[in-house]
């Protein structure tokens, strides 16, 4: 029993950071360039077997990705299609994993079987949070976004294909949401070293010391139990079920007070819509809260057996 | 001890409210530029028309010559008469709650005679100049330099945090005209003509999509030595007394708005149907939890503000206590809309403004501010411990 | 409209603290001479007309009253006997405000119509929170107390009186919270003054003044809407209800979170028996949750028209 | 990264839940006292005659010489036995958990060769001579005087808060050397035989009514110069290996515990009436969330912790990041019962011990103490915030 990564997944989260560092700057919209080095590094197919046309690894590496999507807080429809690539129609698989299809995020939305999409591609496809089918976007119509690097939509889907494993959809969410609470947690920290009020930088005031240390034990917590509910489902053991919805829950409101508070920490400038801070912020609830979210996993995690 | 208004009061209440339905403008206030500065000082004409501007001004300087509780009895008029804007998100905040209070604690005879007449008529936009970049919890560690050249101040510099820069006529300016002196004695307090050259003014864009505030740069701007209010060098305590009065009644229109809010979300929870597709929001039992806590904390916070104004009444000036209020308040208008978000669901998912009816997410993003500015909540906790609890403050 | 105490409430206030001062240490049990001062100083009576034998005063002056019984966690039946004052029964009011009648708290205890009893006296009168009614105690069995200077028992009653105004109960509850609120900030308050670590008052680290910002906050918040519902119930406004459910969940809260604050704040002198912090905890934890206290204000509150 | 248990750890635990179902004691263990510490003993010496003391311990000094991952899965196993008492509530904690481990790392042949076997024998009651009155928070700033008198210390000063000082047959002390020097610099770490003339232990009782804790005194004790661990004056140095040791698997039983209660209170909400009488406490939505968060948190520590012990098995060491696992379980621990009190209802007024069954309010009083206890929560944050994170430690 281990949970820190092996060096194979160091290095795999370096060079996850490597091409983000190179294709994105946070706060940006989703790059096509991003995009393309994704599809070339192969992390859309990354958890899935190489028979199937993937990299061959597992969704513990897929949830190592994830943290690191969340981390810098990127754009796009990088979740739903990686959580796609698993779809066992092989031909909707080989364009999803490719790179040519990309996933959207999407829910029921009102009475009459319309869907609220999350980063929509025209024409393109979506997963369903809700019955965990892949649908094709029909007649989409765009909304404000609280989260304005999230292209909101509302739209009809007609099902291509179904039975995507909604634990990796949610260990994956987790992954971010923790990436996000790890990311917020290490700008506040260094805000503290670098800026000076009173002639001694901020981070020497027990109150944001003792904010940013409680920041740093939600994100080590989200992540620790991200990291384990990866390796339960990968290994499927019996109790992998509720792991899963035990990082959700945890990430979910790790990822929302860190964010919040890491605005307070920044004072001033974390309000400005030129700092990062607030881009955590509402990524952060919109991923916590997607087809139902923390409560749901909530009433999830409550009523699982152990 | 005592809830009772004076038959004078409820007279005052009675006048506004009738004078409200027929004076308070139906369309929706512009959102920003010279519509908006326009559109804000035609109302502040309308008020002074009326004889509602300056409600707790004294009678010399063309107020109403009221008191703090008929003023909060106009913020509640104004709040139940369902207006379609902000009472304290307007151009004129400045002037009738910062500017115009320091001119008449500490103003000249002939600054006041220029400027507060103007002020409450609605001809005069102010903004503020005190935060820099560098000094902002520290406000004291301001570094604008003005240096005196004859019978004038030369200022050189940058401010940040202003808010209604591009459409204001004056700016309450602290620059340092000491740089010798310990860092609370070199400060002096300067009424800035925002149209004389020199004065840089770039837009701040917020994360909640508005663009209020603006940073300020100051190249060589020449400032008449008349202008300092107060003496040379004693901008600090100048600035001090603006805060007193911060503490006191400048954010009550803040407060009283914030139980409608409250009620108007209460109102939400009881209409909107939860996410299991039954049930109301409102029989979520943790959410009816939190929203009765957010009911009785606002009417703690209205009793903590008459208790501040009998307080006040008593000794003349606000007194350190009411920074417990401010304190109260931010925290409470930011939980109010963090409970907003869970009370509607996915609609949280959209974006609005920060104005308009029914909606909440706009308002979320907004209410980040109400913890930072104007001194962050450590900074009120601070002084809450220091001031009010004789708490040491070394270290 | 004012909302501080007159020069003759200002007397009541420090006419009471005297009292109390003379003959209550914190922490000790209740004391035969302590009662009987409250007897003679007219506490019992307070706010009962003068016509049917009180002092004359007010609600107003029984919840300043309660505040102070509350800032030093007086022992015994007090508040239940300044309630039951108030019965319409000659006889019994008589003997209750002069200090004969001690009567006690109650409520239902399981399904059997037993009571389950605070500060009880074998024989004696109780206050049911429950129906409002006066009941006489028969067969007390007493249980080990979270509160042990609140004695605990089971027992049976026999109804002697009803009618007692459940709102007056309310506001006094939340008195005797606002004064444990109020007294366990100014024990932190004064610790941080007195205790010294590292070689300053431990007050000047921002962690423990903070905490003590807060709690004054919070104090501050429940006297005052306490004092506010008191004047509301006395000139019977037509916002009475709100403003004494708002009291009363104000009050709950801040009494229990600045009294469990106030213990971290003393470290391990506070976690002591002898130290009178846990005494603060223990009252504050019994008053908000009897008779469904906290939880039933919420709903009452929410429930109310405005 | 993997959640594999070798065959070896698979054998343990299964050996360890045979034997615990065999050996685990049935009777209660009593509350205090002579017949507490003869309980303790005697299932000290149970454990090791069945090979289990000393589990993490070298073989060389009588331990099983076995992983800290084979530590935690007995911890599971003795959980999971239902036991009539908890793991780390024992007066044999001090010995296997404080002055065992640093004897281990600090003291001489002879030091080990006497005591280490009578630990792990139960033998020896071992107990905590750190926190002074004037030395809380602030350790190294005790005060307890020690002077050199040939080739003995004579020890003058008080110790607070010693765990069952009344049934102790040593105790591991902290006493001031060198008063001239920096106080970090003047400690020495001494074994103090408790039956040594000079020695008064009066106890102090707790408000959750139990009276483990003792203040002890001490008037002109002599205690060999043979018994300092360590060098003279490097006291401080030998108590932090003591603390790294607290940070890494001293307090793994308390968590593993945790787990168990919350299981526990989950198993009440569910089986026990809420107040309407009708439906069970656990479809209150508010206690239904908080309980699910607290499963959650459970399972989080306990990664955190396996996350520690893969990190200790590389650097060899535990790292400062074992400090946010004590941060983190610690105010957790409080959360559970606080959430408990709420879950009981009526029975919160019901005053409980506080060990035994299905009872809440004595480990609600207990909980206090893991957010003051061997360090409060400020100064864990401190470390935190420091050590790990790297932030600035002046003010």
């Amino acid at each position: 029993m281990d949970l820190l990564p092996t060096p194979e997944q160091e290095e795999i989260i370096e060079s996850i950071r490597s091409v983000l560092a190179d294709h994105h700057t946070i706060g940006e919209p989703a790059s096509d360039t991003l995009w393309q080095a994704a599809a070339a590094q192969g992390w859309f197919g990354l958890g899935v077997p190489e028979a199937s046309g993937g990299v061959g690894y597992s969704v513990v590496e897929e949830a190592l990705l994830a943290i690191e999507l969340g981390r810098v807080a990127v754009p796009g429809p990088f979740l739903g299609t990686i959580l796609a690539a698993h779809t066992a129609d092989a031909t909707i698989r080989e364009s999803v994993i490719g790179g040519t299809s990309p996933v959207a995020l999407a829910e029921a939305e009102g009475d009459e079987g319309g869907l609220r999409v999350f980063d929509a591609t025209d024409g393109g496809l979506a997963l369903r949070l809700d019955d965990h089918s892949l649908v094709r976007l029909t007649g989409l119509s765009d909304e404000p976004s609280l989260d304005p690097l999230i292209r909101l939509s509302l739209s009809s889907g007609e099902a291509v294909a179904s039975g995507l494993d909604p634990r990796r959809t949610s260990v994956l969410i987790a992954g971010v949401l923790a990436g996000i609470a790890a990311a917020v947690a290490e700008q506040s920290v260094s805000y503290g070293k670098d800026r000076e009020q009173f002639g001694v930088p901020i981070g020497s005031f027990q109150a944001i010391k003792h904010r940013c240390a409680d920041m740093a034990v939600r994100a080590e917590a989200a992540t620790t139990q991200v990291h384990y509910a990866a390796l339960a489902l990968r290994d499927a053991t019996t109790d992998a079920d509720f792991h899963v919805e035990a990082a959700a829950v945890i990430a979910a409101r790790a990822a929302i007070d860190n964010a919040e508070i890491n605005i307070q920490n920044h004072g001033g400038i974390g309000f400005t819509l030129e700092h990062s801070a607030h881009r955590y912020v509402t990524r952060a609830r919109v991923l916590a809260a997607v087809a139902g979210g923390l409560r749901r996993h909530q009433v999830d995690l409550l009523a699982a057996n152990l | 001890m005592n809830l009772d208004f004076t038959p004078e009061e409820e007279a005052f209440r009675e006048r506004a409210r009738t004078w409200l339905a027929e004076n308070l403008p139906s369309e929706d206030r512009p959102a920003m530029g010279q519509p908006m500065r326009e559109f804000d000082l035609a109302w502040q004409r309308t008020l002074f028309e009326g004889g509602w501007a300056g409600i707790n001004w004294p009678v010399e300087f063309g107020g109403q010559g009221l008191s703090d509780i008929q003023q909060m009895i106009w913020y509640e008029e104004f709040a139940k008469a369902d207006p379609p804007f902000s009472l304290n998100n307007s151009c004129t905040f400045v002037g009738n709650n910062h500017g115009g209070p320091t001119l008449i604690a500490c103003g000249s005879d002939d600054q006041k005679a220029t400027h507060l007449p103007r002020i409450l008529r609605g001809e005069a936009v102010w903004c503020q100049g005190f935060s820099e970049p560098g000094a902002g919890s520290d406000l004291a560690s301001l570094s604008c330099r003005a240096e005196i050249d004859g019978d004038e101040l030369i200022v050189t510099g940058q401010k940040i945090w202003t808010s209604y820069a591009d459409v204001a006529d004056y700016q309450e300016l602290l620059v340092r005209t000491d740089p010798q002196a310990p860092k609370h004695k070199g400060i002096s307090w300067v009424i800035c003509d925002m149209r004389t050259p020199g004065i840089d003014i770039r837009p701040i864009e917020t994360m909640a999509h508005t663009t209020d505030f603006a940073e300020v740069f100051y190249d060589e701007v020449r400032i008449p030595l008349s202008n300092v209010v107060g003496q040379l060098n004693d901008g600090w305590r100048v600035a001090m007394s603006t805060l007193s009065f911060e503490r006191g009644t400048a954010f009550m229109a803040d407060q009283v708005e914030l139980a409608k809010v409250v009620e108007n979300l209460i109102h939400e929870a009881r209409t909107r149907t939860g996410a299991d597709g039954k049930r109301p929001v409102i029989a979520d039992d943790e959410l009816a939890r939190r929203l009765a806590n957010c009911r009785a904390e606002v009417a703690a916070l209205r009793a903590m503000t008459i208790a501040g104004i009998s307080r006040t009444r008593r000794s003349g000036i606000p007194g350190p206590e009411a920074s417990m209020i401010r304190l109260f308040h931010g925290e409470l208008h930011q939980r109010v809309y963090r409970l907003a978000l869970d009370v509607i669901g996915a609609d949280a998912f959209r974006l609005t403004g920060v104005d308009g009816d029914g909606v909440w997410t706009g308002p979320y993003l907004q209410s980040f501010a109400y913890t930072i500015g104007g001194g962050t909540t450590d900074i009120q906790r601070n002084i809450v411990a220091e001031r009010v609890l004789g708490l040491p403050r070394v270290k």
